[in-house]
């Protein structure tokens, strides 16, 4: 058995964003015949969930909709509150609900949202969002020399034609730009990017992964990329990490985990992603045997919450939560909470 | 593959509103559906896709207007019906009988007021008259265990199912008449993976079985590439690039369906050098002069700006049953 | 089932007149005594029950019509009755009606203060035979109209209510000639009983239908299907008697009470005698007449004395007899500038050379009294007095004219057999009560004369007749001295009438009762009608 | 059920709250029921009569308002609403049993009918927008702005009082008993048409509008695109789809609007001279009659407050979406 | 009542130049937006031009319409044209003043009960309900007279008082569907402030919203006030239409034959009810386009979901 955190084999990077077990249950609005019961429901969207991210280093996270993923990253960003767990920012824990611990939060955590087109309020211009960004994290000393670094970073040029626009009047990549310009307002260390292309052209989706990795690579920045599209997670992550209903199941070096999955759901989601190079009609058997729906996560599984659909399950995934262990060659980093490789780390 | 046509569409413009004001989203667009055949329609979001395929069955909502074209529809042994000028009854009784669709969001397609029974069963109800409303819900329950509901969701209303149980309810009602032709606006868009390739194995089993032609309408290219014989690319409301799927897989003509190739990494093999495409999709109401791609084509050249090139075979490749609209390839015969 | 008032179906055919009254929806409570009750609202109590003694308010100086008594005597003093009933009289349930039964009324409203909406200081009752014998704490000379007209009601049936005061009568049972038949919130109709102590009246069946309004009542009377009813009709020529001009009638008879333009006395400068003396030389009383009550509905009043004629002619001393009121600009300004007063171009100065200045107020619904101080508001100006008109909140305006905090306003006095009541509400010193405090019942206008509060207590307690007429010549000559109150018309006891199917009303040539449908006198009325030919 | 619990917690609330404010409210009027009795008569009745009444309506020994506020809900909860003390002495109740029923026939039925009516005329001008349909909106946008009693006064003239068809007050002819017998049922409808038809009038293009509105945003819906791709008919495709829809937003739009509309009778009633509950708040207001104005703000509240709780009863019948989850 | 806009899907919130174009552009709302300014102007100036003091009696009692008396008189001479020119300002601003203060109640509660839900929020939505229940008119009608003293202000500041809660109702429901956009949440992650969110991020989103909220709390309040002062209650200004109605019905105008009494000061109401209403219509069109004319009949083109029409040759 492995520790997730365990430096990756790289080692030259350093943690500065950290959860252990974190948790998030949301209550659900009781039933009247609930009201005398002592029993509260919640929907249980992220479930003991442990996640690294190192400066300079994309780590991705994938999964089906509705697994989780936004959830952390709002967690991570203390928009919303865990119900259980812990987050530590350069080894300092964050309790930062509202105010000024919040904000001082957010100036080093920044949130990017999947849908550029509701993410800007369409009734301030983009010189008001970024300055307002600046202000907030009194970064405006020379404003104007601020707000065209901000463009000039995100590749907006030139700078002052894009001030005075509406969100309305630029396109989805360049709204998406604005946004993560935005983000970087705050000087962030770590910018958690929730499917930031995934509303996006497939024309232009590129440039805009294409500059997180550049920011990546310039301003040594954790990013936290989330998707459902795993293909672009090997593409532009160094580490995968995959959740299924509300915990992480698999995680590891990016090749590793697209190339040689070791959880049975990794492995029904890169067979079921459209893959141009396999032939039509060739069905791998993971994909063929996958059916059953999501799990409720109200009342999620016993055990290991894939068994239902599981096409290896065996007794003791319905009654037993797997740990992680270690899969392939030691030192990869790659992990799997599956009881198929129980004997194979530890 | 391809066999007689089903659905012939010759020069198709659509425009949204009137005049001068009219935004022109489909552009002289001919193209042929045939018997069998699983048609994919790709191209980024506003290139005209939808619009389309609504165009074509007359159903698009204010302000959209068919400014000209005709559209063929074979039915095999008769006549051909020509649906432009179809009367608003006759176009009623061919809906959904000879040519089903199933639109992008299935929450949005299905009516939040009525079960999923109501639903199946009116489409019955409306071309088939005469059956009783046992038959037809005998019929329902047919057809929902033919893309794996359980029957006893018929009496479910569509906010009590899941995205994917509501796509295949409307996939189980596009087949209720057997219609010959099954059009499908982005179906699985909203779908993850996993529920999207369950929904897409099914389709394929369902059209082996029954034997419907598909226009399959989508940007994501690779899964089009995996799924359907030919492909057709639009770009500014016109197609630019028709061929089959394995040919334009590998060898696509068209700078701007091979750029879009080169725009999503590839899941397995070697790490694909990904170029993207430059610059910003085109504005509808300020279309560039000749070829709409030009200002973004890496290869534009100097007939690009001023011509608009048309649907051709390409030089060299005339038997390949395959066209594109490019300077770069139908120079020959264009220019002359 | 339809009303009567349809031409072609004559009412008296069936013998039916529809009363109307302008109340809105009734509830069921024929409590006789109750100001609330349906049957006080419409008038209907005065065809079930019957007074002692038939009073007018239109001839207050005769002596009354025996009713159920048949005699009556006051002793000098005015403090003992003695009442002979008339026998052979039956209630409705066929009980024959005594003095017994007049006693338990008395007593009845002796000893159940709720009822005595009149405040009489009973003292002793007893009936023997077929007499009563009342007295009182005090002189009952101005009341006496109160005591005799006083409704009997039955002791068998009465005495057994647990609270006569708030019983609704469900059945009630009197002496009239008529009975309740059918009640509803709209229209109340009553039968002609078998038998009465008189000669029964022609009208088989009374419906009273209380409108919603005056605007509603009016309409009904236009077209008929209101006979007899009392509301105010603007422009009444118009609206009302070319309709139907043969047929429909109206009479509007003075009664001994008046309105006038209250104003506060204690308000600087309206003390000053002199002033309100030229206020009142400007007021044209004919402009109210004709455009404010519409040419009919509260009589002028043409006394300097403020007395209603024909009403109070008698009680009107010799030396103002033939004194009229009248519009005199020119007199008005010199009595004004002899009493120090100067002008400022067209403004009038006071005393202390401050303009003179007056707000009317009265509550916003009540039009006529608006239209009346808009007359005024003008009439002032002639005499460089600005006015303005204050619309108030009815409740406001009631609220600050009992606590006296006002410059001027319409008011009403109350009513009574003799002008006391006029003076009494006008400027009983006894009344006063200093500005600021509420509960004052009369001279609103805060007047304060020993001479005039003398006069008035002599006037109600003196025990000879030449002494009373004295007092009340000096109350004249008093109040055309001081003019306290603006007088603009007198209230009235009148009403509209169709003759169309029913003849025999009251009129300017048969005065025989005031035509008002909701007094007393209405059961004359209708004994005294007879079909149309 | 936990939605229909926490309705049935905000009515219990509304219910209190507006209870309260009927108490409190109508005594904050200055002066009396006696003074403005004594005021009303404008001399008919002496004032030596005050301290009679005073007596008679029990209003002679002071009490603190809030001591009152409790003996009100005490009998309240006992179910006795009080004496009015226009009518004194009958019960408030009696007093509302009267008139309620006049006020229910007429602005209820009315009301349910220009809802139903604007309603089926808002579906066909949202339909057939483009056509002769679309007349009705500058008509109806004109109608709504005229204050009904303006239109009921004029309507009064022209049709009631020259000798028109219709009569033009109280709810049946004088002579007529009340009873379930056809003179009086022809005869209060007969006095109802005029009311009914002006209250149709004003009240109706307000249904039209929002209708329309909702039609015309429901058109573009998806499934109404789909519905018309499945060869649907016209009509299926317009009631079933469409104005199925169409109506939601108006049903409970639908159950406020009756607070509106029993606010608004008072004017019809008092136009037409109607015997109904309006006038009678309009009078027991003028009257400073505390019980009655309570008994009928109370009868306006909890009958609003019931029509709000069959709203959403009609509601979750129509949408299935608002229904627990299955 | 013209019911509020509470179905407004989406509020487009294009930039300001399309903006202010974009309502100007609209026939309705510019017809409206006339009409009102017409009345606005005689708000303003009518007392100035009235040929008459609206107050002053004349010889010429209730006589119809004439070369001296364009509307006629009433029953003491006083000329109508002048009380009705009077009686603009009146209506206008106690409809405005009482539309003010209505929609500034109604953003407080309607706004902060959709944003920040929970107890506080459901609290300030019941309280906005209890208004909605109690009939708003005879509220109105008790307050008024219970009040020592009325004039303008007081009726306005009550009328606005009792008749936010339908605009509350409608920001309400508007502000819980924004407080769940992505750009909201996007503003707290930045680190704003809660009150600079509902300020600059919430509400100006609202504008429109807001906007139809008050033209129909402005047309409640204009027909609330009329009606007061036709139903005699006072402090409502000398010369308010309602005041002009309530003398020609306690005259009986209309049995006398004095229509001129009567229609104009009805005739007011309705265009001032129409021209707001229309610019209502406007509102409600630019937030939700698919209320929007935009149906050109082009040569026999016509636009009908379900049947895109085919364009006739000529018509290309
Ligand atoms: N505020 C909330 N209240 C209740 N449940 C919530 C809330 N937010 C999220 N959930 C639930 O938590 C689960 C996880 O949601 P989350 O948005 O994190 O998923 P996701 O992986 O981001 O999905 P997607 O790919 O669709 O964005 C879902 O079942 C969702 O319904
Ligand atoms: N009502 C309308 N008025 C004007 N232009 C419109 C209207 N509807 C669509 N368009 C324009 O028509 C073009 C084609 O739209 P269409 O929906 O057919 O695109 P699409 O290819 O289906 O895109 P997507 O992949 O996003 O579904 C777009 O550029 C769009 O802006
Ligand atoms: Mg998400
Ligand atoms: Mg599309």
């Amino acid at each position: 058995m492995v520790a997730p955190t365990e430096p990756a084999a790289s080692g030259t990077t350093d943690v500065v964003l950290e959860a252990v077990g974190l948790t998030k249950h949301f209550p659900v609005r009781r039933r009247a015949a609930e009201l005398l019961s002592r029993r509260r429901r919640a929907v249980r969207a992220v479930d003991d969930v442990d996640l690294v991210l190192r400066r300079g280093r994309v780590t991705a996270m994938v999964g089906e909709s509705g697994s989780g993923k936004s959830t952390v990253a709002r967690l991570l960003s203390q928009l919303v509150h865990q119900t259980a767990g812990r987050i530590t920012l350069h080894d300092e824990v964050v309790d930062a609900r509202r105010g000024r611990r919040f904000r001082a939060h957010c100036r080093r955590v920044q949130l990017v949202f999947q849908d550029p087109f509701a993410s800007l309020n369409p009734i301030h211009t983009v010189r008001y969002h970024l300055t307002r960004a600046l202000r907030i994290h009194h970064r405006d000393g020379d404003l104007t020399q601020g707000l065209h670094d901000l463009l000039t970073r995100v590749s907006l040029t030139p700078p002052e034609q894009f001030l005075a626009k509406y969100p309305h009047e630029l396109s989805g990549g360049q709204r998406q730009r604005v946004a993560i310009a935005r983000a970087l307002a705050a000087g962030p260390e770590v910018l958690l990017a929730d499917e930031p292309v995934s509303m996006l052209d497939v024309s232009i989706r590129l440039g805009v992964l294409n500059l997180l990795r550049d920011l990546r690579d310039r301003l040594h920045l954790a990013i936290l990329y989330i998707t459902h599209d795993i293909a672009s997670a090997r593409y532009f992550a160094d580490e995968v990490l995959v959740m299924y209903a509300g915990q992480v199941v698999e995680g590891g070096d990016g090749e590793a985990v697209t190339q040689r999955a070791a959880h049975p759901y990794t492995r029904l989601l890169i067979a079921s992603a459209p893959d141009p190079d396999r032939i039509a009609g060739e069905q791998t058997e993971d994909a063929a045997q996958a059916g059953g729906e999501p799990p409720s996560l109200i009342d999620p599984p016993a055990g290991c919450r894939f068994h239902p659909r599981c096409p290896h399950a065996m007794a003791r995934c319905s009654t037993e939560a797997p740990p992680s262990f270690a899969v392939g060659d030691n030192g990869s980093g790659h992990w799997a909470a599956c009881w198929l490789y129980a004997g194979a780390g530890s | 593959m391809s066999g007689e046509p089903v659905l012939d569409i010759r020069g198709l413009s659509v425009d949204y509103g009137l005049g001068d004001a009219a935004v022109h989203a489909v552009r002289d667009v001919s193209l042929t559906l045939h018997r069998g055949e699983v048609l994919g329609l790709a191209g980024e979001s506003g290139s005209g896709k939808s619009t389309l395929a609504y165009g074509m069955l007359r159903l698009l909502p204010p302000p959209g207007v068919v400014r000209s074209g005709q559209v063929f529809y074979h039915p095999g042994d008769d006549e051909p019906v020509e649906l432009m000028s179809l009367s608003a009854k006759r176009l009623r009784r061919f809906r959904w009988a000879e040519v089903a669709i199933v639109f992008q969001g299935a929450m949005n397609s299905l009516n939040p007021v009525h079960t999923v029974a109501t639903q199946l069963t009116d489409v019955i109800a409306a071309h088939e008259p005469r059956t009783t409303p046992a038959a037809r819900r005998a019929r329902a329950v047919e057809l929902l265990t033919l893309v794996g509901i359980n029957a006893d969701r018929l009496g479910s209303f569509p906010h009590q199912l899941s995205g994917g149980m509501r796509q295949r309810v409307m996939i189980a009602m596009a087949l209720a008449l057997e219609p010959r032709v099954v059009v499908m606006d982005e179906p699985t868009t909203a779908l993850d993976v996993v529920m999207q390739r369950q929904i897409l194995a099914k389709l394929v089993e369902l059209r082996e079985r029954i034997g419907f032609s598909v226009l399959f309408i989508t940007h994501d290219l690779s899964l089009l590439v995996e799924f359907s014989d030919r492909i057709a690319i639009m770009y500014g409301g016109r197609i630019v690039e028709d061929a089959p799927a394995g040919q334009l897989y590998r060898d696509s003509l068209h700078p701007y369906s091979d750029g879009l190739l080169h725009s999503f990494p590839a899941l397995r093999g070697p790490r694909r050098e990904l170029t993207g495409i430059p610059g910003s999709p085109p504005d509808l109401r300020a279309m560039p002069s000749g070829c709409a791609f030009h200002p973004r084509c890496p290869k534009a050249f100097d007939p690009c700006a001023e011509r608009t090139p048309t649907l051709l075979a390409p030089d060299g490749r005339e038997d390949q049953n395959r066209t594109v609209a490019c300077w770069l390839h139908t120079a020959d015969r264009a220019m002359t | 089932a339809c009303g009567s008032g349809e031409s072609g179906e004559p009412g008296n055919a069936a013998g039916v007149l529809n009363v109307g009254m302008p109340n809105g929806p009734q509830t069921e409570n024929h409590n006789p005594f109750l100001p609330s009750s349906a049957g006080a609202s419409l008038g209907y109590r005065w065809m079930i029950y019957e007074p002692l003694v038939m009073t007018s308010q239109i001839k207050p100086a005769e002596e009354g019509k025996p009713w159920l008594a048949t005699e009556w005597t006051w002793s000098d003093n005015y403090r003992a009755l003695e009442l002979t009933i008339r026998d052979g009289v039956t209630w409705a349930d066929g009980k024959p009606m005594t003095a017994a039964d007049v006693a338990y009324t008395y007593t009845l409203l002796k000893d159940t203060p709720a009822l005595n909406i009149n405040a009489i200081p009973f003292a002793t009752i007893a009936a023997e035979g077929n007499k009563v014998n009342v007295t009182f704490e005090k002189s009952q000379f101005v009341n006496q109209v109160d005591i005799l007209s006083t409704i009997v009601v039955p002791e068998h049936l009465w005495s057994q209510m647990t609270d006569p005061a708030t019983d609704t009568v469900a059945t009630p049972i009197g002496t009239g000639p008529y009975e309740l038949k059918t009640f509803t919130p709209q229209t109340v109709t009553l039968t002609r009983r078998s038998e009465y102590w008189q000669d029964l009246p022609e009208v088989k069946e009374l419906r009273y239908t209380s409108y919603n309004d005056n605007n509603a009542q009016t309409t009904a009377l236009a077209n008929g299907s209101s006979e007899w009813a009392f509301t105010f009709i603007s422009n009444y020529e118009t609206v009302y008697v070319n309709k139907d001009p043969e047929h429909h009638k109206l009479w509007f008879p003075a009664t001994l009470a008046v309105h006038g333009l209250f104003l506060n006395t204690e308000h600087k400068p309206f003390d000053d005698p002199a002033l309100r003396r030229a206020m009142s030389k400007v007021i044209d009383r004919g402009d109210v007449f004709e455009q404010a009550e519409a040419g009919y509905f509260y009589p002028e009043i043409t006394s300097v004395t403020g007395i209603p004629t024909p009403a109070g002619e008698s009680f009107i001393a010799d030396e103002f007899a033939d004194t009229e009121h009248e519009v005199d600009v020119e007199g008005a300004k010199q009595e004004l500038t002899s009493a120090g007063y100067r002008y400022d171009g067209d403004t009038l100065l006071d005393k202390a050379g401050e303009p003179v200045k007056i707000t009317l107020s009265n509550p916003a619904g009540w039009s006529d009294y608006i239209t009346t101080l808009e007359i005024i508001k003008d009439n002032l100006s002639e005499i460089g007095i600005a006015a303005t008109v204050d619309k108030a909140n009815a409740d406001a305006w009631t609220t600050n004219v009992d606590t006296g905090q006002f410059e001027g306003a319409m008011h009403w006095t109350n009513s009574g057999a003799t002008p006391f009541d006029i003076y009494q509400s006008v400027m009983d010193g006894a009344l006063y009560k200093p500005v600021g405090t509420a509960g004052v019942n009369g001279n609103w206008g805060r007047y304060r004369n020993p001479e005039a509060t003398a006069a008035l207590e002599t006037y109600a307690n003196a025990e000879t007749d030449e002494a009373r007429t004295e007092a009340m010549h000096e109350l004249q000559r008093i109040f055309v001295e001081e003019q306290p109150v603006l007088i603009t018309g007198a209230a009235n006891a009148g009403a509209e009438y169709s003759t169309k199917n029913w003849v025999g009303w009251p009129s300017e040539e048969a005065q025989y009762a005031p035509p008002q449908p909701t007094l007393l006198n209405s059961l004359d009325v209708v004994l005294h009608l007879r079909p149309a030919a | 059920m936990s939605y229909l619990l926490r309705r049935i917690g905000f009515y219990a609330f509304t219910a209190w709250a507006a209870i309260t404010i009927n108490f409190f409210l109508p005594r904050a009027i200055p002066g009396d029921p006696v003074q403005s009795l004594i005021a009303r008569a404008q001399g008919q009745l002496s004032t030596d009569a005050i301290q009679s009444l005073y007596i008679l309506f029990g209003l002679d020994d002071e009490q603190s308002l809030v001591s009152q506020y409790f003996e009100y809900w005490g009998q309240l909860l006992s179910g006795d609403l009080g004496l009015s003390f226009t009518f004194f002495p009958s019960p408030v109740s009696d007093v509302i049993a009267d008139s309620l029923p006049w006020t229910l026939a007429l602005v209820g039925f009315t009301t349910v009918i220009s809802f139903l009516l604007g309603t089926a005329l808002g579906v066909v001008a949202g339909w057939w927008r483009g056509t002769w349909a679309d007349l009705l909106m500058p008509v109806t946008t004109f109608l709504s702005s005229i204050p009904y009693f303006w239109l009921g006064l004029i309507a009064i003239t022209l049709f009631a009082d020259q000798g028109g068809a219709f009569p033009s007050s109280g709810g049946y002819d004088p002579g007529v008993v009340p009873g379930w017998d056809l003179d009086f049922i022809g005869s209060a409808i007969h006095h109802s048409l005029l009311p009914a038809i002006t209250i149709l009038i004003t009240s109706m293009s307000g249904w039209v509008l929002s209708m329309r509105n909702m039609m015309l945003t429901v058109a573009a819906e998806d499934y109404i695109t789909v519905a018309h791709a499945k060869g649907l008919s016209q009509r299926r495709v317009m009631v079933s789809y469409a104005a199925r829809n169409a109506l939601l937003p108006n049903v409970s739009a639908f159950a406020l609007s009756l607070g509106l509309i029993v606010g608004g009778t008072l004017l019809v009633e008092i136009v037409f001279s109607y015997p109904g509950i309006g006038f009678q708040l309009f009078s027991a207001v003028g009257a400073k009659d505390y019980p009655l104005i309570q008994g009928i703000f109370l009868i306006i509240t909890l009958s609003v407050l019931v029509a709000n709780l069959v709203a959403d009863l009609v509601y979750l019948l129509l949408d299935p979406r608002t229904r627990k989850e299955g | 009542m013209a019911l509020p806009t509470s179905e407004v899907l989406t509020v487009p919130a294009p930039a300001r130049r399309r903006r202010r174009s974009g309502l100007l552009a609209n026939g309705k709302a510019v017809t409206g937006l006339v009409i009102l300014g017409f009345l606005t102007v005689f708000a303003v100036i009518g007392p100035w031009i009235a040929p008459y003091d609206p107050g002053e009696r004349g010889d010429d009692l209730l006589v119809g319409p004439n070369a001296q008396h364009w509307f006629g008189t009433t029953h003491l001479g006083q000329d109508i044209l002048s009380q009705i020119l009077d009686g603009t300002r009146s209506v206008m601003l106690v409809g405005i003043v009482a539309g003010l203060v209505a929609t500034v109640l109604a953003i407080v509660f309607g706004v902060s009960s959709g944003y920040f839900g929970g107890t506080g929020g459901e609290g300030l939505s019941a309280l906005s309900n209890v208004f909605l229940v109690i009939p708003a008119l005879p509220l109105i009608l008790i307050i008024t007279l219970s009040l020592p003293e009325t004039n303008d202000l007081t009726i306005a500041l009550v009328i606005g008082f009792t008749s936010w809660a339908w605009g509350a109702r409608v920001l309400r429901a508007q502000t819980l569907s924004l407080r769940r956009r992505d750009y909201v949440e996007a503003a707290r992650a930045t680190g704003e402030s809660t009150w600079r969110i509902l300020g600059f991020e919430i509400l100006p989103n609202l504008t429109a919203v807001i906007a139809a909220s008050f033209v129909s709390t402005v047309i409640f309040a204009v027909l609330s006030e009329i009606t007061l002062a036709f139903i005699g209650v006072p402090g409502v200004s000398e010369w308010n239409w309602g005041a002009i109605l309530f003398w020609a019905q306690s005259q009986q105008a209309l049995a006398q034959g004095a229509w001129w009494w009567f229609v104009p000061a009805g005739l007011a109401i309705a265009l001032l009810g129409t021209g707001l209403a229309l610019v209502n219509f406007g509102i409600d069109e630019y937030v939700n386009p698919r209320l929007r004319g935009g149906h050109q009949r082009v040569r026999g083109v016509r636009m009908r979901v379900g049947f895109t029409p085919v364009l006739p040759e000529e018509a290309r």
